[in-house]
């Protein structure tokens, strides 16, 4: 089957599998699974490449579809009474995504027509404005505290260590490599080679989110290993100094780093 | 105050304020209480309606706001500039619907119904004040929660979350038939 | 047009404009000559005199504009004094709570803690003269720092910063050790 749509064209996996269902002519609720995975494959393939996040995102569900597929190959398992459809949690989803395309329509026609309605800017007079009174802090203020204020404080600092990783705790086993380790190293780098000494916690203190942490712990441990920096830690849990050793930044790529 | 008085009052305080007003607000400024305030501004409201006016009353989530009526858009058009507002993608509006239905929500929640990222989109509503930030979530990470404000109301037209589209049961219904025709229609085959 | 839709189209326009419109604008607009549609506004000028409504329209000199009439000062007066409701939501507590304790902080400071634009929320916290600019940074584009104003100690009771509680060193360490067992976790994978 030719392929003349653009990919780009898709706002993302579900879209086009929507497409693949219309284009086909099934319904919803009666995939032809294998039929469907090898368009969908077929799409993937014609891909530019580039955009590897959204690639990732394609990729992810074509293999639910695979896997679907693969479950609908197997033998029933006969000790089970009731054996889910393969397909039924897709469907779901399918159907919800697209009860959402339906209404963003219907919003569309609404905030048309609501747009044809005109305000007024207020015109309350000059010296009446004057009067304006000032928001009462200690009502503002009334249940708060400050050991409140300290707590919430704290539960920003701690959530900063432990954000949770965004997107992939849904989607099974396929993980994507969202951080690039081989830009983690130069940085990291880069950074050494302006600052000479540096502390390890506020190198990690930084990094926006534990993926970051976890790549740029796994960075510095690969730039002692090649001798670009020497660290030292005076008691156990102290801060950890690094010191940047390289003349240069070393050209490296994620199969050295990843050994 | 005779009703008359009141009436005139709440269009007065209305049209100065141009902004949606709180219902408490209107009801401390003339004296009565939050229903009955309410009850005699819906009353208002279908005063503007059934007489031939050019500006009307809308409700925005227990606020009440002056406006022009919307057959008067062409002659407004006609006699001033109406500088361009934001025009939201189909990316926008779908996100945006998922928000609206499924408030409080967070990004993560979009994403699994999208299935995609939507970083890009819930900024935007959100630098459109479409969508805002209302609270933490209490799970791991502390993850934001996103509702929608009022200026969503206003710019679709709806006076509260109750009120927002829903979805044609029939429509469902006939997608639930196609369905089951359809995979008759293969057995038969 | 009918009379009724004619006026009907005036008082939408003069309600947008909310300034003084020429005559000779109202007319085009309804597609009149200007001395019919002086006429026509002049009779709704008397109507909206002898109804009881709270808003009128005046002339100046060939041009026309809607207000509230007179006797609505002290109404208006009234509701100007009636505060809005004003809440710290999480969102307010939380960006409050960075910049009481990161301060002096930029807003983009506080948006890499928070993970999310953080605009309104500072724009607010400055609108309740909990935070105030305290200078600029010397960086490029010299952003704006903030800190917490005096008024927001004096609520407090504290004297200055020094008497914020102190975030407890232990605790820190713990979140640390967490992190650093989660890392160990994925290098043992």
């Amino acid at each position: 089957m030719s392929i003349s749509i653009k990919l780009e064209a898709f706002e993302g996996p579900l879209d086009l599998l929507l497409h693949l269902i219309d284009k086909n002519k099934v319904n919803i609720y009666d995939i032809p699974i294998v039929e469907i995975t090898n368009q969908y494959m077929e799409y993937i393939n014609s891909m530019d490449d580039k955009d590897l996040d959204m690639m990732s995102e394609f990729l992810v569900m074509a293999a639910t579809l695979l896997n679907i597929k693969s479950k609908m190959l197997l033998p029933k398992d006969e000790t089970k009474d009731e054996e889910e459809d393969p397909r039924q949690e897709l469907v779901e989803r399918l159907l919800e995504y697209k009860m959402f395309k339906y209404i963003s329509e219907e919003l569309k026609d609404k905030e048309l027509d609501a747009a044809k309605v005109f305000f007024k800017e207020p015109t309350i007079p000059e010296e009446i404005e004057g009067y304006k009174e000032e928001v009462d802090i200690d009502s503002l203020l009334a249940d708060l505290t400050l050991a409140k204020l300290h707590k919430i404080f704290e539960s920003v600092v701690k959530k900063q260590t432990d954000k949770i990783d965004p997107i992939r705790s849904k989607f099974g086993k396929i993980e994507r490599e969202e951080i690039n380790l081989t830009a983690k190293l130069m940085s990291i780098q880069a950074y050494g080679l302006q600052h000479k000494k540096f502390s390890f916690r506020k190198l990690l203190e930084t990094q926006p989110t534990k993926m970051e942490v976890i790549v740029t712990f796994l960075g510095v441990l690969e730039l002692m290993k090649i001798g670009q920096v020497m660290i030292e830690q005076n008691n156990l849990f102290d801060d950890i100094t690094i010191t940047f050793i390289g003349e240069t930044i070393a050209e490296l790529d994620d199969s050295v780093a990843l050994e | 105050m005779e009703i008359k008085k009141v009436e005139a009052t709440i269009e007065a305080i209305l049209f100065t304020m141009g902004e949606a007003v709180d219902v408490e607000r209107i009801a401390a400024a003339i004296g009565h209480d939050v229903e009955t305030t309410s009850n005699i501004i819906r009353n208002m409201m279908d005063q503007y309606d059934s007489e031939e006016r050019g500006i009307q009353i809308i409700e925005l989530d227990g606020a009440f706001q002056m406006c022009t009526k919307p057959d008067m858009y062409e002659s407004i058009v006609k006699i001033t500039h109406i500088p361009k507002k934001h025009v939201l993608t189909d990316v926008l509006l779908e996100t945006l619907s998922i928000i609206a239905y499924k408030q409080p929500i967070t990004k993560l929640e979009i994403e699994a119904i999208r299935g995609v990222k939507s970083d890009h989109a819930v900024n935007k509503l959100v630098e459109y004040n479409l969508v805002c930030e209302v609270g933490r979530m209490d799970a791991p990470g502390r993850p934001i929660i996103f509702g929608t404000t009022e200026e969503f109301l206003r710019s679709f037209g709806i006076q509260s979350l109750q009120d927002l589209p829903v979805i044609n049961p029939e429509k469902v219904e006939d997608f639930k038939l196609e369905a089951e025709e359809e995979v008759q229609l293969k057995l038969d085959i």
